[in-house]
C-alpha cells in the first residue's frame, strides 16, 4: 500500500510536468481559460481562427517530438511504449493542467485495436496518419434500437464481390462533424446468433452514401450525430480482423490505462473552485445567502471523489501488476458518473436562484454558469458507454458471479 | 374528510387537459422557448376566455368566484403542459397581493383587466442578493401620498419581459412597502436572462419608478407572507403536474422501448425507479394539495405556515428524483432536444428554485419544529 | 379535498376519544408508559398477573359494549358495523391514545375471512368465541422456502377419510405462543398449478402433532415462531371456502379500512417524543453534543411523516368513496416501513455514543433505549407482509401496468 | 504508488485468516456475547503466540515492529471475524499511547508485558458529555511528582472490566493530562453496559483512583491527537473486514435461496444491492488505507488529519449501507438469533459510533476544507 511515488516514477512526473509547462500553448493553459471552459484541440485543429489553428498545430508537434500522441502505442508503431504505469502519471499530469488531448478516438481507441488486430496493410495505411493528425477517428457503434443492447445492432453489410454494401443507421457518433474516417460495427452475416454475425469495419467517412447529422442535445450542445448509411460501397479489406468476429474486436481489453483518473481530477479540480468561489468576493455574491447549511453536502462530494480516485489507483495498480480488471472497472465508471452528476447538482444548489442562469456572461452568471450547465450535461454520463443500470449488471455477474436473471 | 377532487374540481381539470392538449402542445411550448414575449397572445385570449387569469377573483370584478385549491388543480395542468406565459406571475404576483391588500379603488381598476386578460402583472419580489425574506428587500421606496417611487435592482423577475403592471417591494424607513408600478415609464429597465427552462426571468433596474402605494408605508412585508405561501403552494402544483406527466411519459416509453428482446418495462430496475416515481409524485400531490387547502380554507396560521414549508420543501426535491429518473429510463434519446422529456427536466429545476428549494424549507421546518 | 370531519365525522371522534379517557385501563395509559413500552392486551390476557389480567378483561369488556372489539365486523357477527371512515376513525383515536387493540389476527384476519368464506356452522362455531376473547389466533402461512414466494408453500394435507393429515413446516407464525387456534395454508392438490393446490384450514392448536418453537431475533425478542406438523389430523370439514381455492381465500381483499394510519400515528408520536426529550434536562444530556448537524435529518423525518399520513388519508379517501385501492396499498407499506427505518436510525444518530446502549433501564440509557432497539426492531419492516422489492414489483406490474420480467 | 498489499501483509492476512477461522469461530463470537468476561483467555494467548498484541511494538520490547498499515491488514481479518475481546483497547489504548509518549522505563515496564498477552489495557477518554475533543475531558486529575490521581467518570470505556490497566484522560490547571491507573484499586468502580453489540463497554467512576503520570503534566491531549487517529482508523479497518464478510455471505446466500423457481440473485433488484454492496466496501477499504499509510508513513500532519476524517465518515455510513443491504437481501432468516448476518449488523453499530460518525467526521472535513 503506498500512495507515493517510487523514484522513478517521481522522476518520469517531473519530465511530464516540466513539459507541459514548457510546451503546452497558452490557449490550452489553466489561467487563461473562463469559466472551466476547455479549449478542444478536436475542434481547434479545423477552427477558422489561425491561433486556433497554430495553437493545436503546435501543441501535437510538441507531443509527437516526445512520441506522446500515443503514449501507450508500442514504439514501433510511433507510440511512446510507456507502460501502464508511467501512462497513468502522463495522463494525471496532463488532466491536472488541463491540456486538452490530441488525436481524439483514432488515438485512443482506433489505433491500438488496429494494432492487435489490423492487418500489416492496414496499420501501415492507418497508424502514421493517426501520429500525424492527418486523420481523425469517429466511432459508430449504437443503433436507434441498439443502445444497451448493442449486440442487437442492425446496420447491414452485404458482399457484393470484393465490396460490402453497407444500408442502416448509427447514433452518438461522437466527433463525426470533426471526423475523416469512421470504424463501425455491422451485420455481415444475419442469420448468425448475435454476437457472430458483426464485423468491425473501416471507411472513410466522405464515402458516397454516408450522411452525418448532427444531434442538438437537451442542452443545445452538439456533441453528438446521427450517421446514415445508404448503399455505402466499402472494400471488404477493410475489416480489421476476422470477418463475423468484430463483436470481439470492438470489445477487446485494450492493455492501456483505463483508471478514469482523467474524470477524478476533473472533478476534484471543479469543487476546488466552487469552494474557492464562494471564499471570494465576487462569487460570495452568487452563493446563496444559507449556503452553509449545505456545508455537509459539499464535504461529502469531497469525499466521493477521494473515493473515486482511489478507485482509479486501483485500477492502475492492477494492471501495473499484470492484473487485469474486471468488475473493477465497472465501479469506476458507474460511481465516477453518479458522483458527477451530484456534483453539479451540489453546484447548483449552492447557486440558489442564480442557478437559472444559462448564459455564460454576464454578471449575474455564476462560474459562467458551468454548473448549471453540467447539470444537464452530466445527463448522460450514467447511460452512454454502459448505462448504470447496466455496470450494476455487469459488477454482479461478471465481477461476483450472480447468475444472470 | 376526503382527499378527492370535488365534481367542478374534475370538471376543471377535465376541460383544462382537453383545452391544453390542443391550444398549447408541445410545438408551441418549444416555439416560446424561443420567442422573445414567450406567451401566445392568442393563447392568453383563449386563456381569459376560459375564465382562467381570473379564476380566483370574485364575480363582482370580473372573476369566476373560485376557490385556491381550485386555482391548483388548474396549475397542475399548467405543469403538466407546461403552458409557456405569464399566468402564474399574473396571477400570484398580481392578482392575489390586489386581493389581499389592495384598496377598492385599485381592485376596481385592475381585477376586471387581469380578468379579462387585458393587462399582465407580475411580482419584483427578489434582488441580487436572491432572498426571499424580509431582509432580501434592500431596494428603495418613498411614499408620496397616494404615490411610491423606487430605486434598486430587482432580478429573476419573472415574465418582466411582457408585464404591463410590477408589483414592486422597496423599503421605506417604515419597513417593507409594496407599490404597483407600470413597466411602461423610463425609470424601468428590463434586462432578459437567458435559463435553463428558457423561461422569462429578467433584472429589473427601477431608477426612480414610480407607482400607485399598495397597501400602507411599512405593511408590506406582512402584506406579502400570505402572497409569497400562495406563489410557492402553486410552484408546487405546477411541480406536481410536471413530475406527473414525466413519469407518465416515462412509463410509457419503459412499456415501448425494447432492448435484449423485451421491453425495458420489464426490468426490475427499471421497474422499480417507475414505483418510486409514483411514490415521488402522489406523495408530491397531497402535500401540496394539503397545504393549498391549509391556505384556502384560512386554518390557523402556525399549521398553515408549517404545511406550506412542507410542501415546497417535499415537491422540490421529490420532483427532482422524478425527472432525473425520467432521463435515466430514457437513456439516450431523452438526452436530444427534439423529444420530449428533457423539457420536464429543465423545467423542474426553475419551479424547484422558486421561492426556495427543499433545503431552504427544511430549514423553516426544522425552525418551526423548534430544533 | 378537505383534511377535516364533517360534523357527523366529529361527532364520532368525539364518542370514540371520550370512550378511551373513560375506559382505558390505567395500564394502557400512554402516562404510564415507560419509554415508549406499550403493553400488550394479547400478553396481559394470559400474564400471571393479575393487575394485568384484569386490564386486559376490563377493557375487552368495555369495548364489548360497544361493538368495538371488531368495530368493522358486520353487527350480524357481533360487530360494530362501522363504515370505513368510521373504522378510521376509531383507528386513529386508538392510535393517538396508544390504546393496545383486542383480540389479535382472530378480529382482524380471521373473522373478516371467515366471513367473507366460512360456513354458517364455521361461523357459528368460531366468531363467538373470538369476540369473547375465549380464542386467540395465529396465521400459518409463510414457511422456510416460501417466503417472498409464498404460492411454493409445501406443507402437504392428505385426504385420509373425513380427515386431512398435514405434515411439514410453517415459519413467522407470530403470536402462535399466546394463540389456541391457528389458520393455515396447506397444500391439498399437489399436482396442480401452485396458486391452484393450496387450502385455507382452521386447526386447534393444541392439536396432537403440532409442536410450536419460538424464534429468538436478533433483538432477543420472541415475536416469531416456527410450527411443525407432524402427521397432524384435522376434520376436512375445517377447510375454509372451496377446497385448492386456498389461495383466494387468503388473499381476500377485506373491505375495511386498510390506511396503516396507526404507523403514521405512532412515527409522529415517536418523532414528537425524540424532539421533545432532547428538548428537556434529562434529555439534553443523552442528544450528542454537536447534534445541530441533524437538525435537517429530522425535519426530513417529520416531512415523511407528512407525506405518509396522505398516503393512509388517500386509502380511506378512495374506501369511502367505493373505489377499492390498487397499487396505493403497496405505496403505503413501502413508504412506511422504509420511514420507519430512517426513523430509527436518526433516533440512534442523534444520541450518539448512547446509541450504544441496549438495556432500557439506568441513567445511560436514552429514552429507555427505545431507538436502539428500534434500529434493530425496524429490521424486518421491509421484509415481512412483502417485502419493499415485492411492494415495488406489484406498483409497477400491477399498478403501471408495466410487463412482468 | 501501489494499492496491493505487500507480501508480508499478504502472508500476515491468510495466516490470520486461517487461525481466526479456527480459533475465532462463530459460535465462540456468540458464546463471548453472553460470556461475563467478553474473550477467551485462551485465544488471547494464542494471538500473544502469534505475536499480534506486539505487532506493533518494537523488537527491544519484545514486538514484532511491523507497522501500523500491517496492523490494519490484521484489524481486517479480526473485523470480518468478529473476533471478541480486548484486542483494540490493548494496542490501540494501551501500546500506541505508551509507544508515543512513555517515558524509556514506562515501555520497559508495560509493552513487553502487552506483547506476551500479560496485560490487557484499555483508553478511558470519553465521559457522559460523550465528547471526543478535548472539551469533552472534564474528570479532574492532580499530579504529585510522578504520580496523578484522577476523580470523575469515564463512560463507554471498553472492556474495563477486564483491563488491568487504563489509560486515563484527566483535566489539571495547566490542561488534559494522562495517567496509567491500575484498575486493582479501590478508587476504580466499573460497570459494565449492556450494548447493542453485545461488547464490553463500561461505566468507569474515578474516585481518588492514582497511577503514574504518562506524558507531562498538561500535554495530555497533544499525546491523544495521534492515538485517536490510530484508534479511528483501525475501527474503520475493523468495519472494513466487517462489511466484506456481509457482503460475502449475502452473495452467497442469493446465489443459493431460490424463489421464483430461480436463486433470488438472478432478479436485478438484487444484483443492483449486491453491486453497489462491493462499491460501498472496496471504497471504504481503500480510503481505510490511505489514512492508515498517512499515519504509518508521518505524511504532513494537515494531509493525515484529513485522510483520517475522510476515512471515518466514509467507512461509517458505506458499511452501514452495507449491513442494511445484507438485512434485506436475507429477508426474515437474517432477522433470527441463529443466523449469522446480524451479528454483522449490530456490529457495525459499535464501530460506526466509535471516536465518531460519519456526520462527525463529515464535519471535520467540512472545516478542514475551509467552509
Amino acid at each position: 500500500m503506498d500512495w507515493s511515488d517510487s523514484p522513478e516514477q517521481a522522476t518520469f512526473r517531473e519530465e511530464v510536468a516540466e513539459f507541459i509547462v514548457e510546451r503546452l500553448p497558452g490557449r490550452y493553459q489553466s489561467g487563461s481559460r473562463e469559466g472551466g471552459i476547455v479549449q478542444s484541440w478536436q475542434a481547434d485543429r479545423k477552427s477558422v481562427d489561425t491561433e486556433a489553428r497554430d495553437s493545436a498545430m503546435n501543441w501535437a508537434d510538441a507531443l509527437a517530438e516526445k512520441g506522446w500522441i500515443a503514449p501507450h502505442w508500442p514504439e514501433e508503431y510511433g507510440g511512446a511504449g510507456l507502460t501502464v504505469m508511467e501512462q497513468f502519471i502522463y495522463n494525471q499530469e496532463m488532466a491536472k493542467a488541463a491540456a486538452s488531448p490530441v488525436g481524439g478516438m483514432g488515438v485512443s481507441l482506433l489505433g491500438p485495436t488496429m494494432i492487435v488486430h489490423g492487418s500489416d496493410e492496414q496499420k501501415a495505411e492507418h497508424l502514421p496518419r493517426v501520429l500525424s493528425g492527418e486523420v481523425a477517428w469517429a466511432q459508430g457503434y449504437s443503433e436507434p434500437s441498439a443502445g444497451s443492447d448493442l449486440a442487437s445492432l442492425q446496420t447491414r453489410a452485404i458482399r457484393d464481390g470484393d465490396d460490402l454494401v453497407i444500408n442502416g443507421q448509427k447514433i452518438w457518433t461522437s466527433g463525426a462533424q470533426y471526423a475523416d474516417w469512421l470504424f463501425a460495427l455491422v451485420r455481415t452475416e444475419p442469420d448468425a446468433p448475435k454476437h457472430r454475425g458483426i464485423s468491425f469495419i473501416v471507411m472513410d467517412i466522405k464515402t458516397p452514401g454516408i450522411t452525418v447529422r448532427p444531434i442538438v442535445d437537451m442542452g443545445w450542445q452538439e456533441p453528438f450525430n446521427e450517421t446514415f448509411f445508404e448503399d455505402v460501397r466499402v472494400p471488404a479489406a477493410n475489416i480489421v480482423g476476422e470477418e463475423n468476429r468484430g463483436w470481439y474486436v470492438g470489445m477487446t481489453l485494450l492493455d492501456f490505462e483505463r483508471s478514469g483518473i482523467s474524470d477524478a481530477i476533473q472533478y476534484e479540480r471543479t469543487l476546488t473552485r466552487l469552494i474557492d468561489y464562494g471564499k471570494s468576493e465576487a462569487g460570495a455574491k452568487h452563493y446563496r445567502q444559507d449556503w452553509k447549511i449545505l456545508r455537509h453536502e459539499v464535504a461529502e462530494r469531497y469525499l466521493e471523489i477521494g473515493v473515486l480516485f482511489n478507485f482509479a489507483f486501483r485500477i492502475v495498480s492492477m494492471q501495473n501488476n499484470g492484473m487485469v480488471p474486471n468488475y473493477e472497472a465497472s465501479v469506476n465508471k458507474l460511481f465516477g458518473s453518479e458522483t458527477h452528476q451530484r456534483l453539479s447538482r451540489t453546484g447548483t444548489k449552492l447557486f440558489g436562484l442564480y442557478a437559472n442562469v444559462w448564459q455564460r456572461e454576464g454578471e449575474h452568471a455564476p462560474m459562467n454558469a458551468e454548473f448549471t450547465r453540467d447539470y444537464v450535461g452530466s445527463v448522460p454520463h450514467t447511460i452512454f458507454s454502459g448505462s448504470s443500470e447496466i455496470q450494476r449488471n455487469v459488477i454482479a455477474t461478471r465481477g461476483l458471479g450472480l447468475p444472470r436473471g | 374528510m376526503d382527499l378527492g377532487l370535488s365534481e367542478t374540481q374534475e370538471l376543471l381539470k377535465n376541460s383544462a387537459r382537453d383545452f391544453l392538449e390542443n391550444e398549447s402542445p408541445e410545438q408551441l411550448v418549444r416555439d416560446m422557448e424561443e420567442d422573445e414575449a414567450g406567451y401566445s397572445p392568442e393563447l392568453w385570449s383563449k386563456m381569459a376566455e376560459q375564465g382562467w387569469q381570473g379564476l380566483l377573483i370574485p364575480e363582482e370584478h370580473g372573476g369566476a368566484g373560485f376557490d385556491f385549491l381550485d386555482l391548483c388543480v388548474l396549475i397542475e395542468e399548467f405543469g403538466r403542459a407546461l403552458v409557456p406565459g405569464p399566468f402564474m406571475s399574473t396571477v400570484l404576483g398580481g392578482a392575489v397581493p390586489l386581493m389581499e391588500i389592495g384598496s377598492d379603488e385599485q381592485k376596481a381598476e385592475f381585477l376586471p383587466r387581469i380578468a379579462s386578460g387585458d393587462v399582465i402583472f407580475s411580482l419584483a419580489l427578489t434582488e441580487p442578493s436572491a432572498r426571499f425574506d424580509e431582509e432580501g428587500v434592500e431596494c428603495t421606496a418613498s411614499v408620496n401620498g397616494n404615490e411610491v417611487t423606487f430605486n434598486g435592482t430587482k432580478l429573476f423577475v419573472p415574465d418582466a419581459n411582457v408585464a404591463d403592471y410590477l408589483i414592486v417591494a422597496g423599503r421605506t424607513d417604515k419597513g417593507v412597502t409594496l407599490g404597483i408600478v407600470a413597466t411602461d415609464q423610463p425609470g424601468v429597465e428590463v434586462t432578459q436572462l437567458q435559463t435553463i427552462a428558457r423561461d422569462k426571468q429578467a433584472e429589473v433596474k427601477l431608477n426612480g419608478a414610480t407607482g400607485q402605494l399598495l397597501g400602507n408605508d411599512g405593511d408590506g412585508w406582512d402584506a406579502l407572507k400570505p402572497v409569497v405561501n400562495h406563489y410557492t403552494v402553486a410552484e408546487c402544483a405546477y411541480l406536481v403536474g410536471l413530475a406527473q406527466m414525466d413519469f407518465e411519459i416515462s412509463v410509457d416509453y419503459a412499456k415501448e422501448r425494447v432492448q435484449f428482446g423485451r421491453p425495458i418495462g420489464s426490468f426490475q430496475a427499471i421497474q422499480h425507479k417507475c414505483a418510486d416515481m409514483v411514490t415521488d409524485v402522489d406523495g408530491s400531490r397531497f402535500i401540496m394539495y394539503k397545504a393549498a387547502w391549509s391556505l384556502a380554507t384560512d386554518q390557523p396560521d402556525a399549521d398553515t405556515q408549517m404545511s406550506v414549508n412542507m410542501a415546497k420543501a417535499w415537491c422540490s426535491e421529490a420532483t427532482r428524483r422524478v425527472v432525473a429518473h425520467g432521463q435515466q429510463i430514457h437513456g439516450g434519446i431523452g438526452f436530444t432536444k427534439d423529444y420530449k422529456i428533457q423539457l420536464y427536466f429543465r423545467r423542474q429545476k426553475r419551479a424547484e428554485l422558486a421561492f426556495g428549494d427543499a433545503d431552504y424549507h427544511r430549514e423553516l421546518v426544522a425552525q418551526q419544529l423548534g430544533i
